[in-house]
């Protein structure tokens, strides 16, 4: 889709801009109930895996675990981001303990779409490229690249993410765990 | 064979075992040699390669292995790697093929392991005997209630054999939830990762640790079972609530930890899905109904020696802790269900076994840490003048067929583990690797 | 150069940038078609290598090898880039069998000059910053920082790159191959 | 702080990221003299340490290492920051022979403040992530991610920074030393 | 113990040194069992933890260990490392509690050390003894002036036996600006980082190689020091302009490098801030009213053997050279100012410390680029043929109290750095290795 | 010397070869002790230092080398590291200088490696012999055509005698196009990437394995040569078509592949550019006039052992592959054309250079890709029990002079280089390593 370059998309492209990098500082700053905030209550939080298949017509369909059906890194909701959150705030959530040092550094953003227009959107789909950097304990040290897309929504005067699909692009996970919010 | 090293790193015994075995790289490369070129390991799962031609990568010990389905239907395992000059046959984690052919000078093999095509070989390799250049093919390779098990050692005893006693504790997570024999399968999507840890530490814990429960505070007491949604702590739903638990170990070196509930009336469970709660509750009838007294033994985790872990319920999974290097261990994990559960079923678990298990596990998570910092702390000299305690209910176990049966909290199944693991590293004969009685635990 | 700040510098400004992202998109979905889609036909595409040499007056000079003249690590066009395409596509290009998992993250973008100026653009140089992560197989895995200068012309309603020109910022190359673009 | 999206705000927005990146080409590009003349003669140029603590009220205080009281990464002015650029300048810095080659990328960038408004801002306040990659000698490689909060305000007919805090999220620092300007 | 190979490697009597020394990572393991297990090491400084219940993480080798102050006051310090499976017992840099509780399986520690809790002790360990499994505590402690020592072996000689007569010098950095013993503070903010370098390389360079001056051509070209702004060059003040520099090497292995200035006239110092060369000035006059002709000797730097370094003046810090592998290092650096000098003076000082020390060191940024680059030249078949040469001065020194005495550039300090170096890899006795002159030497 | 392992590691009798040589690192060491520094070693080229003063850094085996032309012209070899503390004299990549002076201490050494600079030497070192403390040199240095070889074996025979027989062939890559001895040129430029291999993997790829054509199927089936514009298909221009393909293998372990072409008559190549096409139609009609019937031998590829290799033709190359650890070689690449050839020409090869080699080579990635996972696919217990294959065409050869000559492809150049290698690593004397024929393959 490529939406008219007029006022209302700078302007949308701004609000979007502004917002995931609001919730990056969010995330950072540990300003975790904060972040659940900008989140939609029927969020879809989806972070396949992928596998080496060889190219083909059905390359991408198995190269992919599927949505709904298969063993992912993440297949979420709301709920279950919260009790994550809810996990690191008792402080004896090991893996947390201390909490990490992260930095999200979202880039590429791009207006995927818009409805139903830039003026008055009510959704938003917008795509990123992603650093995110996690830190912890003496030398620990883990860097995650990858993709995300997101499908915004209106709410009140800001925004929640209301589904994300991040692709990690990794095959054997090269951190030890996956305690990081993408 | 250096034995009396061997005897002063792991004294069962007097509970003592050396900080080193989880260190040392020259153990390691003894435990490749020795352990897991001669054991049975867990290499996958018939449901990963359905059709003829199918093939899906793994791993024994450290080398990367293909398990193939013929075109004759027959399971196959083979070492990926050509014997011209070692190249990767299989370049892919899983697809199906009629033939591998090698990348750096095309020799290509069939899907069952046999050497079928060498470029020029009329000429340059006339008396080439191709029988004897196939692909490097497992000893032998068992097939068990779905799950794919293979060993290196033409001598070892039948898959079933070396289980024992363990059989009965791993058809508890292997069986359909209503009691018939098997009716399993694997979802799709294997969890693979890396953690900074010591193989064993895995493998130690789930043959029986139960008393690392404060590791869980955080799950425990924030709720992310089947039922926390309408308000249930803890990190499972509690269907073992005043059982008596069973630490159970094995000749061969397994080590489980069941449990017999006090009846077999039916707690309800699955809280959050009335639909849910009525398809457990009818299992649970079921099973009651074909398995009457026996339906009251219920699974929770076990180890069969040495890296192979499964959980029996929630969640519901098979691990294989595959060895790295002395400090890593690549993880891998797939997940049980009911082939003929309701996709609903299918559904809730499936998302209780991702937040519960692997590297998003939330319960998991924290035994990582615990493996990671205990591998840690395991090096150094000063470290390695203080051997781990592994004390914990010495002595307290009774016989039970072939193994020993504990009813209280235990490392015996621990004890156990690395007496087998001693048992390999000095090369043991197979009598001796599976005999009732470890010879060196003179009791 | 400095361009005035007027609306057409703006509108100039977010259609490059979306085409760069959308460069990289299609290139992180191997949508390489696409991408060879937007490169110019006399496309010049250059990635010099670096010397540890002293500072002093002719440092630059003997710290790139020269374009035209020397060995590179590219200094290709659009042909040999075609070329690469295909060979991927063959599916026996064993350095890319499997293909790799590549995302592309563009940064500081910055409109460097606009010709003749920004309302009638008909060509644009681009300066950026880049972070090109490559997984492969099980665990192979390399990042790539670095620079980069773009030349781009219009051309119907959109743009191609005829010119790039991509500093590395390394002396061993610390990755196994070049398979990736940049 | 929630700047209204006027015009004003736009043209800020840009003129703010625009001088960022130049400042991180000038640092790339080794144009050290036009870097110190981006600086306010007034700067402070604070980078904290980070350790390892537990959650609880007074985790922030402990976690980082307190401005003017403690031992930092950096606690620098404007003449310290000049004294390492002429140190560089001579040739025998040998943690600095041959000149590292470094790339800044710089995202995320948003206003958090603009003094007294966007349309007639003195000082703005600005948050950014940022991947800074360090590349020496044959092989020594660093790649450093963290966060940046900078207050520029207005000289002339641009900007200088007069505050800088870079929070690099590392506890025992990963390089080997800290040659590089953030 | 390889003597013959140790004598071969380390020639003192004709100053050649094998490269070997800093590459071999055989050598490196047999420096953690021999050296770092026996010699006493600078873990801290009091101010770390000045209440009860306060803990600070410190290493010892390439050990973690904590330092704690218990709830009546005492020093402790422990491997921080669990007694049950060897998990971190403190996940912090620092911190205060009472308790430290394991996060495996919840044993418990008192600041003390003690084992205080173990979940289920009564019914899963019933025949414990608790005191010997509490957690490993060092041999011995010793704080001196605030800073904190300790050594894993207790027939090690009482700390201030075994610093012997460097003790004069390292009271130089350590005691106040005015000459009254003590009163010097830890700033807060430990800087740690790892440089690619052998850890006896920096070890050595603080012992008192002065020779390597070029090395800090740049910031001498510019000048960094207190007084750089008014214009002054140089990487510190002029103090020791004309002053006869002393090198002094010590039984034990510890050197230095003190200098003794012609006359207690004060040279005007830290222009850049017309208070603050009052200060100084004041401090001086104090000293010299204090400690008379005494005053005269001012520090510069030393080694405390093995690594621990002490910057005595411009600037004025404690090091720590924790070795990581044969060629890792982790730098830890804190710095000291007079606990009762002026905030104006402590934040001069402050930042000076941070430009010239550190990662960010302008002058110590140099240093460790000759380090990681002079360790990665001792590597290699051809380089290991040509050993190092040490023969700078050699011969020309003094007998000096229980050590050697030399008046010019030297590389005697050195020397006797590797000569015990030696002695302690081949696991002499104590006496042996404090002695007067050590054995292998004779001269 | 371990003859006992490395026989039952290398049989080339019976063309089986041990998986371990290419991962054990202990047999690296052995090679770096005993291979690398006697061998001759391919360490840069004449037009990289053109001028008095001038040097560039190189490699020999694992440690940095400078190749300087000091004041009088002449060529040095040097290890780039100081005699005093080891740090590298030479920083930078290439420049030209007066003097290497040490950024640690400041000795400072010749372009002729002579150490000339002390600083306070007459105080400090009175009694020092500056000649014994120079620059570490190699013990002999050639420059062949250009290519410039150095051994650190004052034993060694010079560089011809151990390049014997393979001279001819070399001389193929080195000479002009046009059949004039020399010529050639280095285009400025040198690669260097790490690839994850054993360095001889690729090092006997080179000396003759024509077998692995099928590697290279992507772009021969796409076409990338210099008349690929034109529609031809090939990685290279056909100029061997219908040619006798020779693989001769030498003492001292050198193999090389050249062709003998049916006739001198010229085959059209070049397509793209007529102008390029006839420059090279001009070339082979002079070579034909100069050297007559020998015109028909035209080169492919070759290794001078043990890690140096030519690319003869298309492209025009020498490769060094410089050990880093058992799994890990630096690949060093420099190009050439004829230094008088037009600019167009030189324009053109440099781009399909850079298009067919590399780590950007469209060719070479795809070898690189079987060279990583060959050396990966080498390592594990299991593969260790089953050796590679090296019977391709085994006694399928004749006497050639002092070498074999095939006309068929063969791994006989294999066999051959891995003979050699078991000589040097058993330590042979030179007589020996350079005979006629290798004594332990009793044919
Ligand atoms: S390595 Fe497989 S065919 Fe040669
Ligand atoms: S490891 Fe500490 S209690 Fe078990
Ligand atoms: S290391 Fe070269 S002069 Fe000291
Ligand atoms: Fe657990
Ligand atoms: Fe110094
Ligand atoms: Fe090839």
């Amino acid at each position: 889709m490529n939406l008219p370059r007029d006022e209302a998309y700078f302007r949308l492209k701004d609000e979007v801009e502004t917002f995931l990098y609001d919730e990056a500082e969010a995330l950072d700053e540990r300003r975790y109930d904060d972040w659940l905030a900008m989140l939609a209550d029927d969020l879809v939080y989806f972070m396949p895996m992928q596998r080496n298949v060889a190219q083909g017509p059905h390359a991408e369909a198995m190269e992919f675990t599927r949505e709904q059906a298969d063993i992912h890194w993440f297949e979420e909701d709301k709920w279950t981001l919260a009790k994550r959150v809810e996990q690191i705030q008792t402080g004896v959530h090991w893996a947390e303990v201390p909490i990490s040092r992260v930095v999200h550094l979202v880039g590429n953003v791009r207006l995927v779409d818009a409805a139903p227009d830039a003026a008055s959107a009510e959704t938003v789909t917008v795509s990123c490229r992603f650093v995110v950097s996690q830190n912890r304990q003496q030398r620990e040290n883990y860097l995650f690249v990858g993709r995300r897309t997101d499908t915004l929504r209106r709410a009140g005067n800001g925004w929640q993410v209301c589904r994300r699909k991040v692709i990690l692009d990794q095959n054997v996970l090269l951190a030890k765990n996956l305690t990081v919010f993408f | 064979m250096a034995d009396d090293r061997l005897a002063r790193l792991v004294d069962t015994d007097r509970g003592v075992i050396d900080r080193t075995i989880f260190t040392a790289q020259d153990l390691f490369e003894q435990e490749q040699e020795t352990l897991f070129t001669r054991a049975w390991l867990l290499i996958g799962h018939e449901g990963m390669v359905p059709e003829p031609g199918d093939y899906v990568a793994s791993r024994m010990g450290t080398e990367p292995v293909i398990l193939t389905r013929d075109r004759d239907g027959k399971l196959h395992a083979f070492l990926n790697s050509c014997r011209h000059r070692g190249m990767k046959v299989c370049l892919f984690d899983q697809g199906n093929t009629r033939v591998f052919t090698c990348p750096y000078h095309a020799w290509s093999y069939g899907t069952d392991g046999k050497l079928v095509g060498v470029p020029m070989r009329e000429k340059l390799y006339p008396d080439m005997d191709l029988d004897r250049w196939g692909l490097i093919e497992v000893a032998q390779l068992a097939v068990y209630k779905g799950t794919v098990w293979a060993t290196w050692d033409a001598d070892a005893p039948p898959f079933l054999d070396f289980l024992g006693g363990a059989k009965l504790h791993l058809d508890l997570a292997l069986d359909a939830r209503d009691g018939r024999e098997g009716g399993s399968e694997a979802l799709l999507g294997i969890h693979k990762w890396v953690v900074p840890c010591n193989w064993k530490l895995p493998a130690e814990n789930f043959c029986g640790d139960t008393y690392h429960n404060p590791s869980h505070a955080s799950v425990d007491m924030i709720g992310i079972g089947p039922s926390a949604a309408s308000g249930q702590k803890g990190r499972r739903d509690g269907e073992l609530d005043g059982a008596q638990h069973l630490w159970v170990s094995f000749p061969g070196g397994h080590g489980i930890h069941s449990a017999m509930v006090a009846s077999n009336d039916y707690t309800a469970l699955y809280a959050d899905d009335p639909e849910i709660s009525d398809y457990f509750r009818h299992c649970h009838e079921e099973r009651v109904r074909r398995k009457g007294e026996d339906a009251r033994l219920r699974p929770f985790v076990g180890t069969i020696f040495p890296n192979a872990s499964f959980h029996g319920g929630q969640p519901r999974a098979l691990c294989m802790w595959h060895p790295v290097d002395a400090g890593h261990t690549e993880v891998w994990r797939f997940f049980l269900v009911d082939a003929d559960a309701p996709e609903r079923v299918k559904a809730m678990l499936r998302k209780f076994y991702m937040r519960y298990s692997g590297p998003a596990g939330m319960t998991e998570q924290d035994d990582m840490e615990n493996w990671n910092y205990a591998t840690a702390g395991a090096r150094g000299p000063i470290a390695s003048r203080h051997p781990f305690n592994y004390q914990q209910s010495i002595g307290r176990h009774t016989p039970d067929g072939g193994g020993r049966l504990a009813t209280q909290i235990t490392e015996e199944n621990a004890r156990n583990f690395y007496r087998h693991w001693r048992l390999f590293l000095e090369g043991r004969p197979w009598d001796e690797l599976i005999a009732q009685a470890p010879r060196q635990a003179a009791e």
